[in-house]
């Protein structure tokens, strides 16, 4: 499956030998993390909520797109959802090419759409209380 | 007709539910069903329901994002969210 | 070791551990591979010749330089050498940051650095005969 | 002053060994090295050893690259071999 939401850890170099082929030369892999700090906050957890169904079928049209405006050969989208802890995990995009050129430019547009279209929805758990994270907007939480 | 209305992420705690049905006046647009759901769901109201930048709110049809001139047709599944933070 | 010349496949899982931090949002990697063609010849191997000392001592170079010069948090380069089949990994950059920004500019800008400047040399077993490859030039071997 | 001097790829194809050790003269830099290894090594003469875009020797010292006015010393290790295709 190219394109998943998941709970479990990535397996990357499954993603890696899902777009992988003898014409391959290059493979350009973005992995998002969970970090300790955001936007001046001690981060503990994310808590990642989604509206599923239709973050895959997004998570597909990007894929697709992506086909469509950049030579590459293949694309794998996967986000996970749920409690993540630091240092784990959250998006991984992998795009593969005959040159690493257009690898770059697919994942990191893919990347790109992902974060503004794809409905998933993160909430900060830090030091300072719980944050709904919208767009560039944090929102405290009850 | 009727139709299903889903919310997600902060709009789920503010309505206090995940999802609903509602009977709307037959080709409805997603606009008009917007005005419904302020006047259903008071707490809803100081969101601001555009479609510019400053926008709070996304709409979608059936999974895929749709504008607020879309009408909808019986058995349509329209989620609101705010905007998203994936990634 | 965060940079390295090496006969045997690369560890992906491990390079990333080796560039991850509680501070990491975003890992960048680039993954080259030997493929199946190269200027319309059928490749069936490369055979990879590398000046080991030098070639790591450039390679920490580059490293070096990639940190001065983007706000990244760390960086792996790794690159194999011998006979490599095709679909076989040849080269692997991981950049590591705050943010995905910084972390794609570094490691596409490292990519760049190690194909110029780190010397190894590529000779190409295609159905056509065996290559030298000399930069863009093409010499045929004995 | 004795010095070593490395051939790798091509380069040791063509010289036949990947390694050699010399006599020169004390300060000697590396564009006069060249010169010398021209001499003695005749199969390197339709090589362009220039320092442009069209040159197809590079050159290190103790690992490292070296313009050819560098000077060399007693022990140096000089390496001469074609643009890299390294990745």
């Amino acid at each position: 499956m190219k394109c998943r939401m998941m709970k479990e850890s990535f397996n990357i170099e499954k993603a890696i030998r899902l777009v992988s082929s003898p014409k391959t030369g290059g493979i350009v892999i973005f992995l998002g993390k969970v970090r300790n700090e955001s936007h001046g906050r001690n981060v503990r957890m994310l808590i990642y909520e989604a509206y599923e169904e239709m973050a895959v079928a997004e998570m597909e049209r990007i894929r697709k797109e992506a086909l469509e405006k950049f030579p590459i050969e293949d694309m794998v989208i996967w986000h996970r959802y749920g409690e993540l802890r630091v240092g784990e995990d959250t998006i991984l995009v992998v795009a593969s090419g005959k040159h690493r050129k257009e690898a770059f430019e697919a994942c990191k547009w893919a990347v790109d759409e992902v974060k503004r279209r794809v409905p998933v929805w993160k909430k900060e758990v830090t030091d300072e209380g719980t944050f709904w994270i919208e767009g560039e907007r944090h929102i405290k939480a009850e | 007709m009727r139709i299903r209305v889903r919310y997600f992420a902060r709009f789920r705690s503010l309505v206090g539910t995940g999802e609903e049905e509602l009977d709307v006046p037959e080709g409805i647009t997603v606009g008009a069903l917007l005005n419904i759901l302020k006047e259903r769901h008071p707490e809803l109201k100081s969101e601001v329901f555009a479609q510019n930048e400053d926008a709070d709110v996304n709409v979608s049809k059936n999974g895929r994002y749709v504008s607020f001139d879309e009408p909808l047709s019986e058995g349509d599944i329209v989620a609101l969210f705010p905007p998203v933070s994936g990634g």
